[in-house]
């Protein structure tokens, strides 16, 4: 007990009179928690991206000769085969005309002379969304290809490519900034421990000499650490809370955040974070402590 | 000077020591004194039958590149014993104090503190042993950032003493040092005779058994030194053993006590001794 | 002479005592250059993607009649009120009609009993590249939708405005991460100056009282604040280039860095960030010294 | 002792201090001469004839909250002078120094060193008079990570010395010490006694024409404790003026010099002085 009493009128002590390094330390800890809180929300709504930006992709191939049910039902299990997909549908030249005379509008006159058999007939394959990667889209395409009867597979090439190179690009420099940043970020704070502590060497070094326990020693900077851990990476989590909400309110002009629906963590994995952290800030200044009090 | 056990029972320990000083002492070193009793006859300075409460055998002290700090250096001080060590600057009376207060480790050497060798502790047992010594260094080692009472006060907050407790020894020892209108004053401010007097009022502040002074009155003039040197007097009656390295004459020249000189890190001579 | 014999023992010697400290610093230096010009290199680059994308946008303005060489004067000189284009283009019934039977290639033959006059005429009208964002395409669509004779416009808008939302939201990101990045390192190279002074506070704090004028204490510091500069942005302009090349060679998939050429840095502006961060440090270090002198 | 305008001009200078230091000491200050003689009629101790090379008039010092430091001190102290400070420990020595080197200015009165007034110098001035004091602190403030040759060569090297000349100087200046043989060790490993002579040797390394020290001998034996007046004594022979702040009787007590004693940061007495 007076163990526990002594400890934590150190720790006030300590609080009072480094208030400055103190104010530090929360500081860099803060600003990591937001640094790669910020890049975490990021990726995981990247994923979303993905899933959105497939959303349209369908491949169609064009066919010579409209498929019987027989046929239909080995195309659907050939095209089964390469992977799994989201649907398949079978179009007939019929269904190709009436969505050209649906597409042509108020025009679809000019077509009542025209034969209803003019288009050719053709299978949608929409892939599944884990289907993400252009190398993939483009291997199911000639994949699709050899298929028998198959005359040419179209899936609006250019813009999937676009995208997909797009999408890959910017995951690139969304990993390459947070590696930056996230070395960065423990480069911060393991120096700012680090000076914090070595900035009282001296009344380590006292503390020592006078008879004072390891523990005695210790106890007081293991609770600094941890009360840095959980005030700096609520501040970060909440100031990243903050930003996300300004930035939805400022930015959601008509149709744009709908469409890429931005979402922040669960409360659970806010948690998880701020777990890692004061676990890290913890362990981090024990650690430092304890090799500078080998003396 | 008498040993521990003959001292009469109803004498008044001073005010500026705890009362229970010479309890403590007891309680803490008497399950050690069988093994000790049994050791000690190997020893060479057998001819003493009193505790030694500092026992050095053949110790040296190396420092990297040549430098010989301490060279065979045996000696044994009693429990309760006021011991000056004496030299010329650079002889190694700060080494030998450093090596006791086993904040250094000798190169070669036994040192046992109340029978038992230094070497051989850790951890806790190590802060237990320092927190019964006190020592005054010679450069002081104050925080510079905190006051004069927050100074003194680290050696009893270690132990866990008591807040008021600590308050009061803290008035006290301050009144005793002629420090009392610096109590509040941060020591980085203080002047160096001053600072001086804080850092042995740390020493003594915890009523340790064992009390190591370098040089307590490089910074002070007489009238000072004496009121200095009658506070150790006093804690070396209620049973503290202490060393004291100096280089001033006129502390040690007519005391009863005995005298070590270091020349070049060995036992030059050790007169004195009436008492004992 | 002997002034500058002395400095330079002095920054010599500061050099050998203190590498840890200094090598820190140049760390620090390093990476904060290497973090700015990464996020410069992004945006500079993001320009041209904007570009890249915009590059296909095309505005096809459908009428009812086919406009006469008059008339298509006067339209040309109202859409050119709006705002310069890159070009307009008339598409007459006859020019749509043949660019359908190529598009249905083998099937045309299913035209030949079809009127040559069957599909509307258009304009087609491709903005400047400079008509970057969704809502200017949108106001100019309107815009063109209100001209004499114009049934409808079209300009791909699902794709079109799923691309601008995309690189609007990448630039708040990079603008963001940016900003974030900027604050951490500013942060951490006054930080890791005026630690570096304050740990030889003692020493400068001799050097006054044996009377060294400040020229004598400043400039070493001065000096090796330069030096600091000069190495660390260098460094860090140099790996970014490692980086680059890196991701250059390593991503070059087909089709996919030539799509979005990534350019480095012209040397001009390499040169001109290392004198940006050579003055900051030097700026810095001579001003926290500044500081730190008036004891 | 005599004024500078006295000196025999064929004596010969001690070889531990640079042969010019008397010229240089003329030069820098003779266009400063006629200034003071003018001043110096309105001033209270018009009774010596004499070049003040300090010169204090009712100067005080507080620190913040009621500390009196220094209370209405006058006194002035002639070129080549050898003068004496005592006092109890928080008398006001070390705060007089201060005052005197400008480190700190003064609360009230009037400093002047050589006929000009501290309070008004400052950049390259300041810098320039800093050269020409040296001074060896009570708490040393050696650099602990540099070598004692290193500590001793910077007050040499801010005055643009060139390296062999340094280095002849402090191999000099170590041998008087009794430190050869800790040229090259680093300041933080040096025993108290060692620390404290690397200080003064820094203090009249530059051959200044005046030198503050501030308890010189409070961690020195008596033997050392000679050696190191002799220096100083030598240094006062070839014209430099000395104050020394000490507590130690025996290099004061039989001395023909001045002797001033500070209580309570006021002049208590001011004795001594024959030679004058
Ligand atoms: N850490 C160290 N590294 C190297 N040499 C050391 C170290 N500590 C002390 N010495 C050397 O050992 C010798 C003895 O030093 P010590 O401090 O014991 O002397 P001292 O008797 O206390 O002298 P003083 O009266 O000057 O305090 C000295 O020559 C000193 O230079
Ligand atoms: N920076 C400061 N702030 C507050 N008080 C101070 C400061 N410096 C000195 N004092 C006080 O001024 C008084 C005189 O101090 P000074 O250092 O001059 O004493 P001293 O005569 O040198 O004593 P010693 O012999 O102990 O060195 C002391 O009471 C001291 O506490
Ligand atoms: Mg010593
Ligand atoms: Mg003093």
């Amino acid at each position: 007990m007076s163990f526990w009493f002594t400890v934590i009128r150190q720790v006030g002590r300590n609080l009072r009179q480094t208030w400055g390094s103190q104010l530090m330390t929360l500081f860099t800890v803060t600003l990591s928690v937001l640094i790669f809180a910020f890049f975490y929300l990021i990726y995981s709504n990247m994923l979303h991206f993905g899933d959105k930006l497939g959303d349209d992709l369908r491949l169609i191939v064009y066919l010579e000769e409209e498929p019987g049910p027989e046929l239909q039902q080995q195309l659907r299990k050939k095209i089964e085969q390469f992977d799994q997909v989201e649907s398949i549908r079978f179009v007939s030249r019929i269904d190709a005309y009436e969505r050209f005379a649906e597409q042509l509008g108020d025009n679809r006159g000019v077509l009542d002379d025209m034969p209803k058999d003019f288009l050719p007939p053709s299978i949608e394959v929409i892939p599944l969304k884990t289907l993400s990667s252009l190398n993939q889209v483009k291997l199911f395409s000639s994949y699709l290809r050899k298929l028998a009867g198959a005359t040419k597979v179209q899936y609006g090439q250019e813009w999937v490519e676009r995208f997909y190179n797009f999408t890959r690009l910017i995951s690139i420099i969304v990993a390459l900034s947070g590696i930056l940043l996230i070395m960065t970020t423990i480069f911060m704070v393991a120096y700012t421990i680090r000076l914090t502590i070595l900035g009282r060497q001296d009344e380590l070094e006292l503390l020592k000499l006078v008879g004072a326990t390891n523990n005695y020693i210790r106890t007081p900077f293991f609770l600094e650490g941890l009360l840095q851990g959980v005030l700096g990476s609520t501040f970060g989590i909440a100031s990243l809370y903050i930003l996300f909400q300004w930035i939805q309110n400022h930015f959601s002009g008509p149709g744009f955040l709908n469409m890429f629906e931005f979402s922040f963590f669960s409360p659970s994995v806010s948690l998880a974070i701020i777990c890692v952290s004061v676990l890290l800030c913890t362990l981090g200044s024990y650690s430092t402590m304890h090799k500078f009090l080998r003396i | 000077m008498t040993a521990l056990g003959a001292k009469p029972p109803g004498m008044l320990l001073p005010d500026h020591c705890d009362e229970d000083t010479h309890n403590i002492y007891r309680r803490r070193f008497c399950n050690q004194e069988l093994h000790h009793n049994v050791t000690r006859m190997n020893k060479k300075s057998v001819s003493r039958q009193q505790e030694a409460m500092i026992e050095m055998i053949k110790v040296s002290k190396y420092y990297p590149v040549n430098v010989v700090a301490l060279q065979d250096v045996s000696v044994s001080i009693s429990t309760g014993e006021l011991f000056f060590i004496i030299g010329k600057s650079g002889a190694g009376k700060t080494t030998l104090l450093k090596l006791v207060s086993s904040m250094e480790l000798p190169s070669n050497g036994l040192i046992e503190i109340a029978g038992k060798p230094t070497s051989k502790l850790k951890g806790v047992k190590l802060a237990r042993l320092r927190q019964r010594i006190g020592v005054a260094y010679q450069d002081f080692k104050l925080l510079a950032d905190r006051t004069a009472a927050e100074n003194i006060a680290i050696s009893m907050e270690v132990s866990y003493k008591k807040p008021q407790i600590i308050r009061k020894r803290v008035r006290e020892l301050l009144e005793q040092l002629d420090l009392t209108d610096k109590h509040g004053t941060i020591t980085g401010e203080l002047s160096r005779g001053e600072q001086q007097r804080v850092a042995l009022a740390r020493a003594i502040a915890n009523s340790p058994t064992m009390i190591l002074v370098d040089e307590p009155t490089g910074n002070l003039d007489a009238a000072t030194t004496e009121r200095v040197m009658n506070l150790l007097h006093k804690c070396n009656k209620s049973g503290a053993t202490i060393v004291i390295a100096t280089h001033d004459e006129t502390i040690y020249k007519n005391s009863p006590h005995r005298v070590m000189e270091l020349k070049h890190g060995a036992v030059h001579s050790l007169t004195g001794g009436l008492l004992i």
